[in-house]
């Protein structure tokens, strides 16, 4: 029961959360809400007992990626009541489209009754390892080449991000240690013949 | 009680919720990525709501990466934003038309 | 000296020249003098190396020689598979030949890009080797397909004004024709279990199974034949072409379509070709005489020797096919061999003879730059020599006892009479319409008074073009004159063919 | 050793041929013309050694391969050689004529620039020529057919910066071509019912192609035989020039006069009747052939001579003389008279080269002018032309004792004696065709050589006799234009001097009949006055005298009087014309139709790039879809979402 009483109280901020990025006007507040879906999506989470993936879902996303979009929303002189308009002009096409996806959605889950055939939450897992250490068993072992591939996918992902953002500023002075390297005796010193008599 | 139908239907309304956004926001590229996210974080809910009640860790591993792709694709997402501004002045979906035949 | 026969000596003749080519590409045009002797040489290697490809083969066998076997992509049942018969040696030894040609007319004249382009024509070498040489279907379509990228490439970037025009009507035309046969391919290969060119022969395929197939050969044989109505890519492409392109088009590539014939639709659809003669045959008639009147309404000269081609390819496409007539009408199969034999001959000497006008054509647009007939005459006032040549080939085109042009036409012209006396009567209007149109040609040309001062201009050939042109014409004489060297090479393996073209696969 | 002295006698003049041509600038014009001499005059006292060894020496026939050419589908193609009586004699009669036309060219050809070239050309042609008459099977023969076609286009076209040679020659060799493709067929024919090429097997097979029929139309079936030796007379039609296939020979005058007599009077022309002659086996059994070849010679015998009365250009008149000649061979031919049409073959080479020759030496004198209405009156500048023209007109026109009075009488008399369709027809033609003749070469006669001098004065004052190149040439071929029939009537004609390489049907063999009554040539020659031809050809030089010198004033009236007439002959029957405007301009704007129409518009346009139109239309309209805005494919996206989730929900 009081399962049931947490899951409404945080499935409705979620949803009041998600309406609230999708909604608000200025991307600042966007941001936060979503900060709050995360944050409450994390305690569903939990609920579902994957504590790992709650813990995981604050720190790197609310942590990071979300301080990352605050941060370029913040640095970014966005004109804001620009970008709002045809905010109406598009509602009830949206609506429309949201609302076929949820009936969808809905008759998938309760007329096929697709949920209903795995019963009731099955009883919270007794088992002694931690949620933490069974997830990371399975990651060590099975996907470990996935593993190792989500790694490298996050570094391209660096590596692209500054590229992209880099720029060469004029009248930035560098240090080319390749041509630094390379230089040859004749670039730089140049052997004059000076007549010690001093005619020229 | 709670059944999986109210996990599947609570992620469901978020992912629509998240379409919702994309055609209402059609101008602001912040709030397309951000509605992205949701989308994404609506699929996790499934994954997860599934790995508890089929009792398997894989839903869980999977939605890991899924993490870790939508961090690297928020990352690149607004590096682009970042050189769009700068091209642009703006981040107006409209003008990105470059594609256009 | 008898080791060499021991070499891989298709592989080399396939990758010596696409190897050769890269490594012609990386030395560059900052260094063309040294990129075209290399050229030079890596083409006169191979060859050379051709060379005791033909002394060494065994006339006396229709079995493939010169096998060389290894396993290539296993999990699809394909082999690197190579091996002559005598079917492909000629049309080897024709590719090594005109490349060596090509590769010297080009010489000096090609000024943009001159590291790429003698590149271009050696790996296009090796990929032609790589068809005629593939006893594997999958490996034959490779080389098939790969081939394309060379000649596209030197018709789009040494071509004429309407290049991209002509290379995109070239590509889409042959692609189209090609990706059918690709089609055909894969189900054979579903059917056999193997891509290897035996398992084909020994399928047996109902006759609706073998109706589609042949058609989706016929598809891209046709094409790359070409036989009407899927000529016009040629034209365009000859007249786009820089000269070389345009000699190695018509001397080899075109005989890709004969050479499928042969290689796949007679052996592996023996029903349905007897089915769908009438078609080819009908197809190859037209040629001959709708073709050869149009070659008489042109006005550009490139144009003009571009449509004789395709008339004297239908004498190949006829002598492929009047077999089966052959059979039908007199209950034995006497005869067909001739007819295969005359395509056979008439693929080589077209090879010589058109290659060798189109030369002569490229002499005299390297001079006045236009290919149209009216902006000449009298040219052998100014250029006797070049004159004496461009009469010489083009009484071969012509179809002249003596030259190598009549061998092909004669021995088809036997064969189909045996079939039908209205196919030999057909077919011998080449001798009027070749006449009537190269001749005239020539009359336009090459004879009357000095035309324009253009023409007053004009040098007669230099050493390097005399040279190009006089091996050219040994050649076509001595094809003319005996001929026995050749068709005894190719004598066993058509009749294999033939027996295998009479034997019911349904 | 026989073997080689026939290779010898091909290759001399080839050998020759071949440095004149392409060393001639090496060993210059005494070089050229000495080495094509010495070519030729090897092959003629060779052939005269092979001649002697055969006629009189009494050697067997020769026949055997030189090598082999070709072998596929169980055929042996060779070339090779067969001697036998009738070869020795087309041998002597081609290197002899050559000869001479070799040596009279120094003079005739002396001012030109392409002196070696021509030397090269000719001796060439004698190689061609050879080639031809000492095949032993269809090839060979072919190839020398095609040859002797290759060089006479080539030497007809040889002052390639005259606009109607280069015309002639391309219309000589597409005619040629037209018999050319007749030829072929014929031989196809003999190789499918034979399957052998060598004349020895087909011959031998000859019953059973007779035998054979096939079908050409559905329903019809035709006597393969006939088939077979009606394709090969057409072949016969191009090279010997009878109607409708004659048009290029007058023409063909636009080449040096040289050329004229060596190959289109005395050699290359009777190359079809060489060819007929030598197929008698296969002729003969077919009467159809005889009939058509006998009608088509007839017609070709009088009604091309009528053109020699119009014509006023000296080398043309001779042509058509020639023309005429020809349907007279043609003529013996189709009566199985194979015997007479090969004599009056040799006979008609020494005087109609003769004539050619001294045609050749007016024009010289005359400073290349051919028009015969300003000539006149030449007999006292020419003696020894004139003289010599006199002996081949007489020949020609059959007057007693000369060669071609043997010659045609024979003829005519075996016509008359033929009975197979279409003989009385021929007949009529070639005995009005005597009268003819007399008539238009008296004309050419008289117009040229007596009568007032009507050149201009220039023209006049450098009159004088051609050098002794060409005036020798002129008296060695007078001599055998004389005496030749007298020699050789009785064993060529009657007597058994073929020997078997020509063969007649019994029932055919008027020769054989005629043989009965021949006595000597005396009592032969004294027999004609009590005959109808020689009272012909006298009453046409009669009339050519009145006309011509007495009344010249009457053929101007009548031209007026018989305009309609006249218009039709000076239009050559209008075979020039259809020639011109309905075959060759007609197939012209076929091609351009078919060009247009078929290649441009339907091919090109409606398939070709109409498909590309088509798709290009596609992707204009499709392209609108593709807007570029990134959110329009986010829509697309979710839509379709959406959409195949519904499908799949209401789908199952």
């Amino acid at each position: 029961m009081f399962v049931t009483l947490l899951f409404y109280a945080f499935a409705t901020v979620l949803v009041g959360a998600a309406l609230g990025v999708v909604l608000s006007r200025n991307p600042v507040h966007a941001a936060l809400f979503l900060v709050l879906a995360f944050f409450t999506s994390a305690a569903l989470w939990l609920l579902l007992e994957a504590e790992f993936l709650g813990i995981v879902l604050v720190l790197v996303y609310v942590g990071a990626v979300m301080v990352l979009f605050l941060f370029v929303v913040m640095m970014l002189d966005v004109n804001v009541a620009q970008l709002r308009e045809g905010l109406t002009r598009h509602a009830p096409l949206g609506a429309l489209v949201a609302g076929i996806m949820i009936v969808e959605i809905v008759y998938v889950v309760w007329v096929r009754e697709l949920g209903g055939t795995l019963g009731p939450m099955p009883a919270a897992s007794v088992a002694s390892v931690s949620n933490t250490k069974a997830l990371g068993a399975v990651l060590y072992t099975d996907y470990a080449l996935p593993f190792q591939l989500a790694a490298v996918v996050l570094l391209v992902a660096i590596v692209a991000a500054i590229v992209l953002t880099m720029r060469k500023r004029p009248g930035y002075r560098q240090q080319d240690i390749a041509a630094q390297v390379a230089v040859r005796r004749e670039d730089r010193v140049r052997i004059v013949k000076v007549d010690p008599a001093g005619r020229p | 009680m709670i059944g999986l139908p109210h996990f599947l239907v609570l992620a469901g309304v978020l992912f629509s919720i998240a379409v919702a956004g994309i055609f209402l926001n059609r101008k602001n590229m912040i709030v397309l990525l951000m509605c992205i996210e949701l989308m994404l974080l609506a699929v996790n809910f499934n994954f997860i709501a599934f790995s508890r009640w089929l009792g398997n860790l894989d839903g869980q591993v999977f939605v890991f990466f899924i993490l870790t792709v939508a961090a690297a694709e928020s990352a690149i997402g607004l590096a682009i934003l970042v050189v769009v501004f700068r091209e642009r002045r703006g981040i107006n979906v409209d003008s990105l038309d470059a594609m256009r035949g | 000296m008898s080791t060499i026969y021991h070499w891989p000596l298709l592989s080399l003749l396939t990758w010596l020249p696409v190897g050769g080519g890269v490594l012609v590409m990386l030395v560059g045009d900052s260094r063309a003098s040294l990129a075209r002797w290399l050229a030079l040489a890596l083409a006169l290697a191979a060859f050379g190396l051709s060379v005791p490809l033909y002394l060494g083969f065994d006339a006396g066998s229709a079995a493939l020689q010169f096998q060389e076997h290894a396993s290539w992509v296993p999990s699809l049942h394909a082999d690197y598979h190579l091996g002559v018969d005598g079917i492909a040696l000629p049309l080897i030894m024709l590719t090594t030949f005109s490349t060596v040609l090509v590769l010297i007319a080009g010489w000096t004249v090609i000024e943009k890009r001159p590291s790429q382009y003698f590149a271009a024509f050696l790996i296009m070498e090796g990929l032609m080797v790589g068809v005629f040489s593939a006893a594997d279907a999958l490996l034959f379509y490779v080389f098939w397909e790969a081939m394309l990228i060379p000649m596209f490439i030197i018709i789009g970037i040494w071509g004429g004004a309407r290049r991209v025009y002509a290379t995109i009507k070239f590509f889409l035309y042959t692609f189209l024709g090609s990706v059918l046969m690709l089609v055909a391919l894969i189900y054979l290969y579903l059917k056999a279990g193997s891509y290897d060119l035996d398992s084909f022969y020994k399928l047996p395929l109902t006759l609706h199974e073998q109706m589609l197939i042949f058609l989706a050969f016929f598809a891209a044989f046709a094409v790359k034949v070409p036989m009407v109505p899927v000529h016009t890519w040629l034209p365009d492409a000859h007249v786009e072409a820089p000269t070389g392109g345009s000699v190695i088009l018509a001397a080899i590539m075109l005989k890709m379509g004969g050479y499928g014939f042969l290689r796949f639709s007679l052996p592996i659809t023996p029903d349905a070709s007897r089915e769908l003669d009438w078609l080819v045959i009908g197809l190859s008639l037209l040629a001959v005489v709708y073709i050869g009147l149009v070659a008489l309404a042109q006005t550009d000269m490139k144009k003009l020797i571009a449509y004789s081609s395709i008339a004297h390819m239908g004498f190949v496409t006829l002598g492929c096919f009047v077999g089966f007539e052959i059979v039908a009408m007199t209950g034995s199969s006497q005869g067909a061999t001739l007819g295969l034999s005359g395509a056979m001959v008439q693929m080589i000497s077209h090879g010589l003879v058109s290659g060798a006008l189109f030369l002569c054509v490229g002499v005299l647009y390297d001079r006045l730059h236009t290919r149209e007939i009216g902006a000449y005459g009298g040219v052998i006032n100014t250029m006797p020599v070049f004159g004496a040549f461009m009469v010489l080939f083009a009484m071969a085109n012509a179809g002249l006892p003596g030259t190598s042009g009549f061998v092909g036409e004669f021995l088809v012209v036997l064969a189909s009479f045996r079939a039908n006396f209205w196919y030999a009567f057909l077919a011998a209007t080449t001798l009027i319409l070749g006449a009537a149109y190269t001749l005239w040609l020539v009359k336009r040309v090459v004879f009357g008074e000095v035309a324009n001062e253009g023409v007053a201009g004009l040098k007669d050939l230099n050493g390097r073009e005399a040279l190009v042109l006089g091996i050219l014409a040994v050649a076509v004489l001595a094809l003319g004159v005996y001929p026995k060297p050749l068709t005894d090479v190719m004598e066993p393996t058509l009749q294999h063919l033939v027996q295998l073209m009479s034997v019911s696969k349904a | 050793m026989m073997q080689n002295v026939l290779l010898a006698i091909v290759l001399a003049p080839l050998v020759a041929a071949l440095l004149a041509g392409l060393a001639g600038r090496l060993i210059g014009r005494a070089g050229a013309h000495s080495v094509t001499i010495l070519g030729v005059a090897t092959s003629f006292v060779l052939s005269l050694w092979v001649f002697k060894a055969q006629v009189w020496g009494g050697a067997p026939t020769f026949n055997e391969p030189v090598y082999t050419w070709l072998v596929t589908d169980g055929i042996r193609m060779q070339i090779g050689f067969l001697i036998d009586h009738l070869t020795v004699l087309m041998m002597v009669v081609v290197t002899f004529v050559s000869l001479m036309v070799h040596i009279y060219t120094i003079g005739y050809m002396h001012d030109d620039d392409g002196y070696q070239r021509f030397f090269a050309y000719i001796s060439l042609f004698t190689f061609a020529m050879l080639t031809l008459v000492m095949s032993n099977n269809f090839l060979q023969l072919f190839f020398g057919w095609e040859a002797v076609g290759v060089v006479s286009y080539l030497l007809i076209g040889f002052w390639f910066k005259r606009p109607t040679a280069i015309f002639a020659n391309l219309k000589a060799f597409l005619v040629n071509r037209v018999g050319d493709f007749g030829f072929l067929l014929g031989i196809a024919g003999v190789v499918y019912f034979t399957g052998s090429l060598d004349y020895q097997t087909a011959f031998h097979f000859a019953p059973l192609i007779a035998a054979s029929h096939f079908t050409l139309f559905e329903g019809q079936t035709w006597n393969a035989m006939s088939v077979i030796c009606i394709c090969l007379f057409i072949g016969a039609m191009g090279k010997s020039a009878q109607v409708p296939l004659h048009v290029w020979l007058p023409d063909s005058m636009e080449g040096p006069t040289p050329i004229s007599a060596l190959i289109h009077a005395a050699t290359m022309v009777t190359a079809g009747i060489f060819m007929v002659a030598r197929m008698s086996p296969l002729f003969e059994l077919s009467p159809t052939a005889l009939s058509f070849v006998i009608v088509i010679g007839a017609t070709t015998a009088l009604f091309m001579g009528f053109l020699g009365i119009v014509n006023n250009d000296i080398k043309r008149v001779v042509a058509y003389s020639t023309l005429s000649q020809l349907g007279y061979m043609t003529v013996a031919l189709g009566a199985s008279a194979y015997g007479a049409g090969i004599f009056h073959l040799m006979t008609h080479a020494f005087f109609k080269a003769l004539l050619f020759l001294a045609a050749g030496s007016v024009i010289i004198a005359m400073h290349h002018e051919q028009d015969m209405r300003r000539m006149g009156g030449l007999r006292k500048h020419l003696p020894i032309t004139y003289w010599t023209s006199l002996i081949g007109a007489l020949a020609l026109i059959g007057f007693p004792g000369f060669s071609g009075f043997f010659s045609k009488d024979a003829l005519i008399e075996a016509v008359a004696g033929s009975h197979i369709p279409g003989a009385r027809y021929a007949e009529f033609c070639v005995t009005a065709g005597v009268y003819i003749t007399a008539l238009y070469t008296f004309r050419m006669i008289f117009m040229t050589f007596h009568g007032e001098e009507r050149m201009d004065a220039h023209t006049r004052e450098h009159l004088h006799e051609s050098p002794w190149v060409v005036t020798v040439p002129l008296v060695l071929l007078a001599i055998p234009s004389v005496a030749i029939g007298w020699l050789t009537v009785g064993p060529v004609l009657f007597g058994d001097f073929f020997h078997g390489a020509i063969i007649v049907h019994p029932a055919n063999d008027v020769l054989h009949e005629m043989a009965g009554e021949f006595h000597g040539p005396l009592s032969f020659t004294l027999r004609a006055f009590t005959g109808l031809p020689i009272y012909l050809a006298a009453a046409g030089v009669a009339s050519a005298w009145f006309l011509y010198l007495k009344r010249p004033d009457i053929p101007a009236t009548l031209r007026l009087r018989l305009a309609p007439l006249y218009r039709v002959l000076d239009n050559k029957y209008g075979f020039d014309w259809v020639n011109e405007n309905v075959i060759a301009s007609g197939s012209r704007s076929l091609g351009r139709l078919f060009f247009r129409v078929g290649d441009q518009f339907l091919i090109d346009g409606a398939l070709v790039n109409g498909s590309a139109r088509t798709v290009g239309w596609l992707a204009a309209v499709t392209r609108h879809v593709q807007s570029g805005y990134l959110y329009h494919y986010a829509f697309a996206m979710i839509i379709g979402l959406s959409a195949l989730l519904a499908y799949m929900l209401l789908g199952h």
